[in-house]
């Protein structure tokens, strides 16, 4: 029973928000518009960066989110300005440089004062004007199995805040994917050369794609943060790679497939490292190599996915994740 | 295009440029890949720099040629090349630590402890034959069912997580070293270098030298290179495309392996993801040289490595990495198909 | 004219790229050892396509080729080599990066043992390839680079000899060469079957041809005939062109 | 069945039109050292149906390429309806009213038909992703472009196929898709890069009636074809190319009579004989 209340934990879990909102944003790219970001975890650490940073500078939280949201769209159009009108493999390569470009940056010591350099930023110094709006209770609250702090860091608070965000960018992916321009965007992710015959602007769609898909990355780097504390080594390239597991595990270009394929993605990490853990002796699978152990199967379970069904879970088989 | 290249230099490097000069003076030596080899300060700064740029050139060179060999004959931007080049380090410490070592979920430990020399050949012996069996398995499988090629990039995406956390269950979080000795710095005119990287060196130069030999004057070599210009017409030709491809695929393991090796003998230790970092500049030398040209990927590695120790002069040496991806991203803009690279239409 | 046996037969072929669409909608040949064959057809009725499929690089569906009585339906391109049929494709018929020399070897990549005696053999019939060895392939003329693809393909000593339009993209002048070539080539032995563009010309050396239309051989008959048929006119022109 | 606007218009390449749509004057496009196309003066005049013809390699499709901006001329200048082409990018050309389709079709195959066809419709205000938010701003406009789609539909016998994956439809299927999605921004010009090729013969009637009412319909026509019997059937003008330039113009009948036009199909007539010829040592 314990095991299935750790699955249940992690399945609510703000952190799996959060994923689940950079992966819509991954969705926004690749399952609308084939998009080949590979620097997703980049735009979540501006995200974070942005938010942290600004909070620290004494500004409101509404203007922190903001410029965290500012610095991923800064950042979309000036990866999408020379890229997006070569070859798609050129943005994936640019995409994944230009992230860990921004890693090196903030684990930089010349931006100490601003980033914590490689120890990051501590979720103290930033969490305060958030958790203050909390309507909880600032004390531990009970509901149904589940305990957890009505306010502080990954709060009953934080946790209604992140469903609800990752509920509200479901509904936006519905709404803009299900309009004239969503339509337009499918278009380009079948064949560019057809929608520009007909008169469509690709470059400019295709901008404002990579826009909204990283602008959501950054909410999704912020709602992390909130849970967490801002590190930059935590969001390089295995993030990214995560991000592309649970799309396509869910379903790309669905609605709820980036949901559901974050729910399934860290749930099932939690329940293989609580069964390994719990069933597998010790001293053949020692307790710190249980991580290491769910990541194999992590990296296989995505091997397996693309080539068996890339549709994932909820897709369907005739509009292919490819 | 230049606008945009101009536009991201002074959004990277001078955003960066001003804030430093709030940033702490003194930079911390980076621990990432490479350490950064102490130097004799002043003047010859830039020849010591310029110098540890060619040696990181060259231990770059050995893994990218072969990522870049796979590429040019199949295709595929092979995500996993990094943990190639952990492997050969990591199996090459497995056979030569005197300490008892184990495989994952076998519970017992017993003690290889072979000397280097021998360990470290059969090392790069067991990664080609792993690269033999990658392709069998995985790579000729997809080709024979045509999966797409981005497909296979994200196939490749995946092994790359399953192999760096296979490592790590493995042979543990922490750094191992190859060789426990010492390698002392001897003082040539400005250069201060270690006699075991002079050797990594000569090493790094005759392996490179020998696939030079390979493609050039070697039958199997031409074929190879037949395949990476027209894979059609080599097979038209009576050239069993797919043995070539095997043979490419043992090959670039072999070379990642024992780049890993003399990797991990310069920085003096490896990590479970040494190779998972380098990846990043292996694609960046890679790409800069032209994709798939294999003296790109030299001509490529040997610019990347050279820009990243030589920036460390002006920039804080922990930026050297994303002054080498930046360099990577403004010549992509200017010239996408890279320095040897023929020009193509792209888009 | 000819009771030589049938060297290959190819047996209503049908064949295509597309899951679902068929470029050839049965195709038929048959061809005598030591004849040289033109295909000849209007812009999209499956030439290429007849040729490739004969090769094993399209796709057949249904029908099969057979070379001397042996079936080698989609038989992989290298295997085909090895049984002794040559191909030079339309386009992108030389290793650019590769010198002329190094194309020629790769031309007799299964028969390196003979390739000296192989190359000396070429060289009489084409002298200036091996005065310009090693030069890289990339850099030559259109003519040059498709003298090269058919000396490679020639390397092997292949029975049956398939050219893609030869012709194409060439001076009148290396046309009538090509041309020539092909037949002296057709001369030694080695039976050649080419798909051609310009009709005339390809008719006047072959012995027989086969005229394609939308993906079936219409008929055939032997070169000088098929010059004179006003059918012929008719299908690249819709009509007579009077 | 010439078009009566052509009645003074001379048979030979470049000729000037009454009422030209259609001028491109100059157009010279090299790929490296290889000239595909090098067209002096050409007009298609407007409200006709004009097919350009020649032999593999000719430079037709590189030519419909430059004139709908798909691909850009080294020199030359362009004019539609009045406007300059030059440096016009491919969904300006197609807002101007100059709609193309292609010879390898380009149906969005994980779309369904009836999105192949309301992508086509120009002035949907719901393109803009602002407005995308508030459907009263664009439902409207959304009925009527797929009642519009409908009737194209219904006249291309897809109507059927609707709410099918486009990917699933015939080689045909998707030629007549791919016409009727053109059709939805009500061009003032369709240019059709080989409507014929891999559709099967009992769909070309169809096809042949379809792109002669587009004429009916007001509509100027400009397609490349292979098939000489659907030139001869539809076309009152045909311009023929041969090695990047045109070499004729005129009626089917008269350019199909043309020596020149021949010898650049079949081959030239040499007054040498083959048989005769043999191979120089070469230079």
């Amino acid at each position: 029973m314990d095991i299935l209340f750790d699955v249940l934990r992690t399945a609510i879990a703000p952190s799996t928000a959060a994923f689940a909102l950079a992966a819509i944003g991954l969705n926004f790219h690749f399952g609308l518009t084939g998009l080949l970001n590979m620097g997703q975890a980049g735009f979540m650490l501006l995200g974070m960066y942005g938010f942290a940073i600004s909070i620290q500078q004494g500004w409101p939280i509404w203007i922190a989110i903001l410029v965290g949201l500012a610095a991923a769209a800064v950042f979309a159009v000036l990866l999408g300005w020379p890229t997006l009108k070569l070859r798609g493999d050129y943005l994936a390569i640019v995409t994944i440089a230009a992230a860990e470009m921004v890693r090196f940056l903030g684990r930089s010591q010349s931006l100490q004062g601003l980033t914590g350099a490689s120890s990051g930023i501590r979720g103290s110094d930033y969490k305060a004007p958030f958790e203050e709006l909390s309507p909880f209770p600032d004390a531990i609250v009970n509901i149904g199995p589940f305990s957890m702090h009505g306010s502080r860091s990954s709060s009953w608070w934080l946790t209604a805040v992140t469903w609800g965000i990752v509920l509200l960018c479901a509904g936006l992916f519905w709404r803009l994917a299900n309009s004239p321009w969503g339509r337009v965007l499918k278009g380009i992710r079948e064949d560019e050369d057809a929608v520009r015959s007909l008169g469509k602007n690709v470059y400019s769609y295709k901008m404002q794609a990579l826009i909204i898909g990283g602008v959501i990355g950054a909410l999704g780097g912020i709602t992390w943060a909130l849970g967490n504390s801002v590190q930059p080594d935590s969001m390089g390239r295995p993030t990214t790679f995560w991000l592309w597991t649970l799309l396509l595990l869910g379903g790309a270009a669905t609605v709820f497939g980036p949901v559901l394929g974050s729910i399934l993605f860290w749930s099932s990490l939690t329940l293989v490292k609580s069964l390994a853990s719990a069933f597998i002796p010790s001293d053949v699978l020692a307790p710190t190599e249980l991580e290491p152990f769910s990541l194999v199967l992590v990296g296989v379970t995505l091997m397996l996915l693309v080539v068996f069904r890339p549709q994932g879970v909820l897709g369907n088989k005739k509009e292919l994740a490819f | 295009m230049l606008r945009a290249a101009l536009v991201f230099v002074v959004a990277a490097v001078g955003i960066t440029a001003i804030l430093s000069m709030g940033g702490t003076a003194e930079a911390a030596t980076e621990t990432e890949a490479v350490t950064t080899v102490a130097t004799t300060g002043g003047t010859n700064l830039l020849i010591q720099n310029l110098f540890n740029g060619i040696v990181f050139g060259l231990l770059l060179a050995l893994a990218s040629v072969g990522l870049s060999l796979i590429y040019g004959t199949t295709g595929l931007s092979n995500f996993a090349h990094g943990e190639m080049v952990t492997f050969g380090a990591m199996i090459t410490y497995f056979l030569a630590t005197p300490q008892a070592v184990s495989f994952p979920l076998l519970p017992f430990e017993f003690t290889i402890a072979w000397p280097f020399w021998i360990a470290a050949p059969v090392g790069i012996a067991i990664a080609t034959f792993f690269g033999w069996v990658q392709d069998k398995i995985i790579w000729s499988q997809l080709r024979r069912r045509r999966v797409a090629m981005i497909q296979q990039m994200i196939v490749s995406i995946g092994l790359s997580l399953a192999l760096v956390n296979f490592i790590q269950w493995w042979m543990g979080g922490r750094p191992v070293r190859l060789v426990t000795s010492i390698d002392p710095r001897v003082q040539y005119g400005p250069i201060s270098v270690g006699n075991v990287t002079l050797i990594s060196m000569a090493i790094a130069i005759v392996a490179l030298l020998g696939v030079a030999f390979f493609l050039q004057r070697t039958r199997l070599g031409r074929a190879t290179r037949a395949v990476s210009d027209n894979p059609a017409l080599a097979s038209a030709s009576g050239i069993k495309v797919d043995s070539i491809i095997r043979i490419v695929w043992m090959m670039a393991a072999g070379l990642a392996a024992l780049g890993g090796i003399l990797l991990a003998l310069y920085q003096q230790g490896i990590g479970f993801d040494d190779g998972t970092k380098l990846l990043m500049m292996m694609f960046a030398a890679v790409t800069l040289g032209g994709l798939g040209h294999p003296y790109g990927a030299l001509v490529g590695s040997l610019i990347i490595g050279v820009v990243a120790e030589v920036s460390t002069v002006w920039l804080p040496p922990d930026l050297k990495f994303a002054t080498a991806l930046g360099i990577l991203i403004i010549v992509l803009l200017v010239r996408p198909q890279g320095i040897l690279g023929k020009a193509e239409r792209v888009g | 004219m000819n009771d030589k046996p049938v060297i290959l037969d190819a047996d209503n072929l049908i064949a295509g790229y597309l899951p679902g669409i068929n470029i050839l909608n049965g195709c038929s040949m048959e061809v005598k050892e030591g004849e040289l064959i033109g295909i000849i057809g209007p812009n999209g009725a499956g030439k290429s396509t007849f040729l490739k499929a004969l090769f094993g690089l399209v796709p057949v569906r249904d029908g099969s080729v057979t070379l001397g009585g042996e079936d080698i339906t989609n038989l992989r391109a290298d295997e085909l080599v090895k049984r002794g049929v040559g191909f030079v494709p339309q386009t992108n018929n030389v290793f650019p990066s590769l010198t002329i020399e190094e194309n020629l070897e790769m031309g007799a990549y299964q028969a390196h043992k003979n390739f000296k005696k192989q190359l000396a053999r070429i060289g009489d019939l084409f002298p200036v390839l091996i005065q310009r060895k090693n030069q890289r392939a990339g850099s030559l003329s259109g003519g040059e680079r498709q003298m090269v693809a058919m000396a490679r393909a020639l390397m092997m000593d292949p029975h049956v000899l398939l050219l893609d339009e030869p012709s194409a993209g060439l001076s009148p002048a290396r046309q009538d060469e090509t041309f020539v070539r092909t037949r002296e080539i057709n001369k030694t032995g080695v039976t050649v079957i080419m798909v051609e563009q310009n009709a005339r010309r390809c008719l006047q050396i072959c012995d027989r041809g086969y005229v394609l239309d939308q993906g079936t051989s219409a008929y055939t008959a032997t070169g000088q005939e098929l010059l004179k048929d006003p059918k012929v006119i008719e299908l690249y022109l819709g009509t007579l062109g009077a | 069945m010439a078009d009566t606007a052509f009645v003074s218009v001379p048979h030979e390449p470049g000729a000037a039109k009454p009422d030209p749509i259609l001028i491109a004057e100059g157009v010279t496009r090299r790929f490296g050292g290889l000239t595909a196309v090098k067209v002096d003066h050409f007009e298609v005049q407007r409200n006709t149906i004009t097919a350009l013809i020649g032999p593999n390699g000719a430079g037709k499709s590189t030519f419909f390429n430059l004139l709908t901006g798909f691909d850009h001329a080294q020199e030359g200048e362009g004019q539609f309806n009045g406007k300059p082409l030059r440096g016009m990018a491919p969904a300006k050309v197609a807002r101007a009213g100059m709609v193309r389709t292609f010879q390898l079709t380009k149906a969005l195959s994980r779309m369904t038909v009836i999105e192949n066809m309301r992508l086509g419709a120009q002035e949907q205000p719901g393109e803009n992703l602002l407005r995308a938010f508030a459907p009263p701003l664009w439902k409207a406009r959304e009925r009527e472009i797929t009642e519009q789609a409908h009737d194209l539909l219904h006249r291309f016998k897809l109507y059927e196929k609707r709410d099918d994956y486009a990917g699933s439809l015939s080689g045909g299927q998707r030629k007549l898709l791919e016409m009727a999605r053109a059709l939805m921004s009500k061009p003032t010009m369709v240019m059709l890069d080989e409507p014929m090729a891999g559709v099967n013969p009992a769909l070309t009637e169809s096809l042949l009636d379809h792109i002669v009412e587009l004429k009916e319909d007001g509509m100027t026509v400009l397609f490349v074809e292979h098939d000489m019997h659907m030139v001869r059937r539809i076309s009152d003008w045909v311009v023929v190319m041969a090695e990047g330039r045109i070499i004729a113009e005129g009626p089917a009948g008269t350019v199909m009579a043309n020596p020149a036009v021949q010898d650049a199909y079949l081959g030239a007539h040499h007054d040498t004989d083959l048989s005769e010829l043999t191979l120089e040592d070469d230079e």
